[in-house]
């Protein structure tokens, strides 16, 4: 019954689904139809669908968005793919200008059902130009859609939410997620485009994470257990719409909250977090909401620098023992995460 | 084309480029009134090209233009109630009042939106031919758009993905050599936008005209050839702009351009010159007189109900963000 | 000795002021040239310094923005001018891509000195593709300076300021204050880039506002006043590097703080303020941080949507008293900012 | 030009394209051992285009480059210390390791920059050109960029603004017809590049050849011209791309491309072909292997040079973000 896939399966499984259930759904950017298939996930969609509903295109990132846009309110459901989140900003004027804002536009009478796929994350020292995440200023936009599934369940449930809903979703998938594991029902099914999600329950902390920082959270989570500290584990995970509910009972609850964004802090969805459970939790928290991110940087290329441009699990430890003015907890024997046994080069 | 045939087709083309123009002079008359709160770009010295592109195309074909968008609006719809509504916020406008004269979308009417950035619609208007395409439902999109527009990237991304997928999409430049106040001079490093175009696989068109009748049996046979070579085509249509850029106002003392240039062009008038190939085709003056009368008479009746329709509620901010 | 300018002047005497201190200096943009130079703002460069340093250009954002780039390098210092920060999105990649990393990449050999000028604010129903603002997606990025002076002193004495520094500075002016009056020195000075400023001083609450949001929080403070609450209002101006030194001494005192953001306020900087101020107040903090915005839609046109749209001094007002539990205030004879007396079409 | 200084040409063209090469090879050795953590574009194949052009250019002028940019970085910079340091991340490394191999600038070298985003430099040097002919410091900017830039919308507005403004810029298309995976089938509405290109007010050349001495003269009659006339140009040269997209491996296997296809152009493999020619232009064997024995200690030395130097510091992750 209970079927373990990757998340890279995951999502393209809920695309095939898609595919096969309304043929109004293609798929197509650069090299999603190459022998690569975007890491992958575009997978055996030209040999089940055709090169007309899953197609390479030319190095037009600004068209290529605004072409969904067309697409869309023609009436087909188009999946737009881009290897980086970084390529997408030169759709950004589309994004921003024109998809946002067409169904407004329409007095409310003409539907925009597009989903873009970005891909974030980090690769094999990529540095400055393939390492944005940036859910914060699309999410700042009225009118657009954004969620970060980190699990393998959530990325098809909420792909098939994304492709069946009628307004354009960016869809962001981290890439160190694709290898996960997790349990993937066979058939289709939903999951809600806006409503975080707890992964793992407790009682003295909050960690709100998004992304592959569940992972760091979920694990440091676990160290924690260890010295006594239970700590609750959300993934935001719908970054626009964002209903907060669930983060603020559980802050409620706990008394204290972490963000760990994968995203730069300053004006990052870290703050919107922040400044919700601030104000909806005040005089529940016994500590004010503090934020972990990426450093003020543009990301560095080189290892060690790299290692402490991202938070993690150790990271969030520390911070956690900090507040609570714990005894620096003994890691040896713990196994994170490491690039080194999961990840090589060259990209 | 027997005479008769003639004759008709004039009459129904001078119907729509008297709407457009007449709707615009009433857009001039009482925009100093203050309650039509939005910027208009006004059309007036180009109907024919809006009005003999679209009128060669099927009814159910597409169109998408720019923040200049009246004329392509008005000849796609004929409408003019829920237009003048729009322009004065009004609930009963197109868009209930939220997007402006900038941004007219009637998808019924084929016309898919206009926008207010610059070259941004050419890329949706791809993305639409592409569906058609994809739907075989034979609908061709054109897609209008300045001659400033071109020197965004985005018009060369479109038109090399056009002519790649061969799609049914005709780009239509109307081309008064000026954006804004900028004349081709400080904007074009090169000599001819239709050599270049000639370079795509795709047919390319240029007229200086003002006969929209030229214009119409131009588009004809585009469309005729698209569809024959399932290539996409572009035309690059030139014409004077007789107003300022934004506004209801001539500008010939801001020094940018010569009112000279502007009296040349106004002997080509393309309402003008069609009432007068209506005459000489056989058309009686009362006839005329007769069709123009209607169309004031809409025009009249459809600012009176603009003005008297009630402005969007409250809560219609909060609407229409998400489906 | 003293004189009162408007901050079109501010903006256009600093520029002036500036080319001719550094022959380096030059303005680029669409329509600069032109008769109408950006609201005034360009007048007299052509005809001071010639069209080699003052000229129009193609409709081309994207390559213009890298130009900046280019120039800067090669020992230029290029003023890049936006009618719209709506267009500047069009130059988003090369904002976030390139400009940002440029002196990180070169190992910081490279200094990148431009400044990006770009105009929000109102017009006459311009609706949703001329309203944005936006300035939290670009401070989001580290490696770009972002700032939004509200008076004519400080357009002046920052916008030199971003002249001289030696990074990318992103400067936004809201139309409305193009015609506020202020006094301005005639000798060129400086601001500082990376401070906030105490606009109105008070004792009961903090309010922290941006650009035109300042005028409707003075003018509530103002009638505040009458009702005996006494509100501090800071202008936070300066984005990124954003130093909250000044807003946090502020509310430690007051004990309260609303954020008035001239934008969206989901993911906005409305977010930064109120989640720093949350935390480096705790324990301060009388009540929880609240913030204002622009709705959560696109800009309407129609004047009442519009209205509605955007916060002024009475729905601020109607916050504090709300949060002080006072009785209504009685605005007749209040002279509020009134688009019909001050601003018409069509532009 | 006398035999003996051909001879000279060809000697100091063969330095170039035998460091460039063996750097590269050089890479390809190393990288397995995965201490080069950052993704490398390798350039094994186009050599003679870098070269040629850089080495055409005088000292002081500037280049810009791609991802693929370790030809021109080394054929600029003529060093390999800073090199290899910066593909290890190490602190010698032209950027201290912050870069990595997609972004290789060296400005003292006339080196401005490299970029990960595809067309994304084109701009910028348009910039920097115009900035040299402000200053009046006759300087000229090769801007390099693959054949799939050019279907970015930005690559055209560049070459608008160059050509408008008269910039001394040279566009250079390093043309394998591959975008990743995507042949030009798949990319491309129209025939040619050039024949485009030529509508423009700039001169345009094109070549297929793989002899860098062929390409050294094509791009001083470009810069030529340039000169005369004040016109930027375009040259389009194509090559083959030996290994995979990024990466050191050949990638025949694939499936998008035949090993026959590499087989044909490996008879005219530029590094070998120059080094033939400078046989038959009367170097011996031993002067040859003299000079790559050198090269050869360059790059040993350097390479060692990397591996033992240090990591930056911590502290250096928040270095140089501003000035
Ligand atoms: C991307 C963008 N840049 C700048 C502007 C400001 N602007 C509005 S209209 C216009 C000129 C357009 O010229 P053209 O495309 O020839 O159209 P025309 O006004 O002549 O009909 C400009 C620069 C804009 N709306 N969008
Ligand atoms: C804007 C952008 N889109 C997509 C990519 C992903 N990408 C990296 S290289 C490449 C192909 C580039 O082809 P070409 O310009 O011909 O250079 P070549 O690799 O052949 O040297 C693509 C699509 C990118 N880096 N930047
Ligand atoms: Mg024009
Ligand atoms: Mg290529």
């Amino acid at each position: 019954m209970s079927r373990s896939i990757t998340y890279r399966d995951a999502i393209n499984e809920a695309i095939l689904q898609e595919m096969k259930r309304d043929e109004r759904v293609f798929v197509y950017g650069i090299d999603v139809a190459d022998h690569k298939r975007i890491f992958g996930s575009t997978r055996g969609l030209v040999e089940t669908f055709g090169p007309e509903r899953c197609f390479s295109t030319p190095l037009s990132e600004d068209a290529l968005t605004g072409m969904a846009l067309g697409a869309a309110v023609n009436g087909l459901r188009p999946i737009l793919v881009h290897m980086r989140v970084d390529f997408m900003l030169l759709g950004m004027n589309q994004i921003a200008n024109m998809i946002s804002s067409f169904r407004y536009g329409s007095g409310g009478l003409v539907n925009v059902p597009l989903v873009i796929r970005a891909v974030i994350g980090r690769g094999w020292g990529q540095s400055y130009q393939h390492s944005k995440t940036m859910h914060a200023s699309f999410a700042h936009i009225p009118g657009i859609k954004v969620v970060m599934p980190a699990t393998p369940y959530d990325a098809k449930g909420m792909l098939i939410s994304a492709i069946r809903d009628d307004n354009p979703v960016i869809f962001i998938e981290h890439r160190w997620l694709y290898d996960a594991y997790g349990e993937v029902p066979e058939e289709p099914y939903t999951e809600p485009l806006s409503q975080a999600k707890v992964l793992r329950s407790g009682k003295d902390i909050t960690i709100v994470a998004t992304s592959w920082m569940n992972v760091e959270a979920v694990k440091a989570a676990e160290v924690l257990s260890k010295a006594g500290i239970s700590a609750e584990v959300i993934d935001a995970r719908s970054i626009s719409p964002f209903d907060e509910t669930v983060i603020v009972d559980s802050v409620k609850k706990t008394g204290h909250c972490i963000v760990i964004d994968d995203d730069w802090i300053h004006c990052g969805f870290g703050a919107e977090v922040a400044a919700r459970v601030s104000e909806q939790c005040f005089g529940n928290l016994k500590s004010p909401v503090e934020r972990m991110g990426y450093a003020a940087t543009p990301c560095p290329c080189a290892r060690p620098l790299e290692n402490l441009f991202y938070p993690n699990a150790v990271s969030l430890i520390k911070k956690i023992e900090n507040k609570f003015d714990l005894e620096p907890i003994d890691l040896t024997g713990e196994d994170f995460y490491s690039y080194e046994k999961k990840f090589r080069g060259p990209f | 084309m027997s005479k008769i045939d003639r004759k008709e087709l004039n009459l129904h083309l001078y119907k729509h480029l008297y709407l457009v123009r007449n709707a615009e002079e009433a857009i001039r008359k009482h925009y100093h009134e203050d309650e039509m709160k939005t910027p208009v770009h006004l059309s007036i010295g180009s109907e024919a090209i809006s009005v003999g592109v679209c009128q060669a195309m099927q009814p159910q074909d597409q169109a998408l233009a720019t923040f200049r968008n009246h004329a392509v609006y008005l000849t796609k719809t004929g409408e003019t109630d829920r237009f003048f509504a729009e322009l004065y916020g009004k609930s009963t406008g197109v868009a209930k009042g939220k997007s402006g004269s900038m941004h007219l979308s009637a998808m019924d009417n084929g016309m898919i939106c206009a926008t207010a950035i610059v070259a941004s619609g050419i890329p949706v208007a791809v993305g639409a031919a592409l569906a058609n395409k994809m739907q075989k439902n034979g609908k061709v999109v054109a897609v209008f758009f300045g001659d400033g527009a071109t020197e965004e990237g985005v018009f060369w991304e479109s038109l090399n993905i056009a002519c790649l997928m061969k799609l049914p999409i005709l780009f239509v430049c109307e081309d008064n050599e000026l954006a804004v106040h900028a004349p081709n001079e400080v904007r074009k490093g090169y000599r001819s936008l239709t050599a270049i175009a000639r370079q795509y696989r795709c047919h390319v068109f240029s007229d200086d005209t003002t006969d929209v009748e030229a214009i119409y049996h131009l588009t004809q046979e585009a469309l005729y050839q698209m569809a024959e070579t399932e290539m996409p085509c572009l035309i690059d249509l030139k014409y004077y702009r007789y107003l300022e850029h934004v506004g209801v106002n001539e500008d010939f003392n801001a020094g940018y351009r010569s009112r000279a240039d502007y009296e040349r062009w106004l002997k080509q008038d393309p309402v003008i010159i069609q009432r007068e190939k209506l005459l000489s085709l056989g058309c009686s003056e009362s006839e005329i007189r007769e069709l123009e009368r209607l169309i004031d008479g809409q025009i009249e009746s459809s600012l009176a109900y603009a003005k008297s329709a009630p402005f969007p509620e409250p809560n219609q901010l909060h609407e229409d963000v998400y489906a």
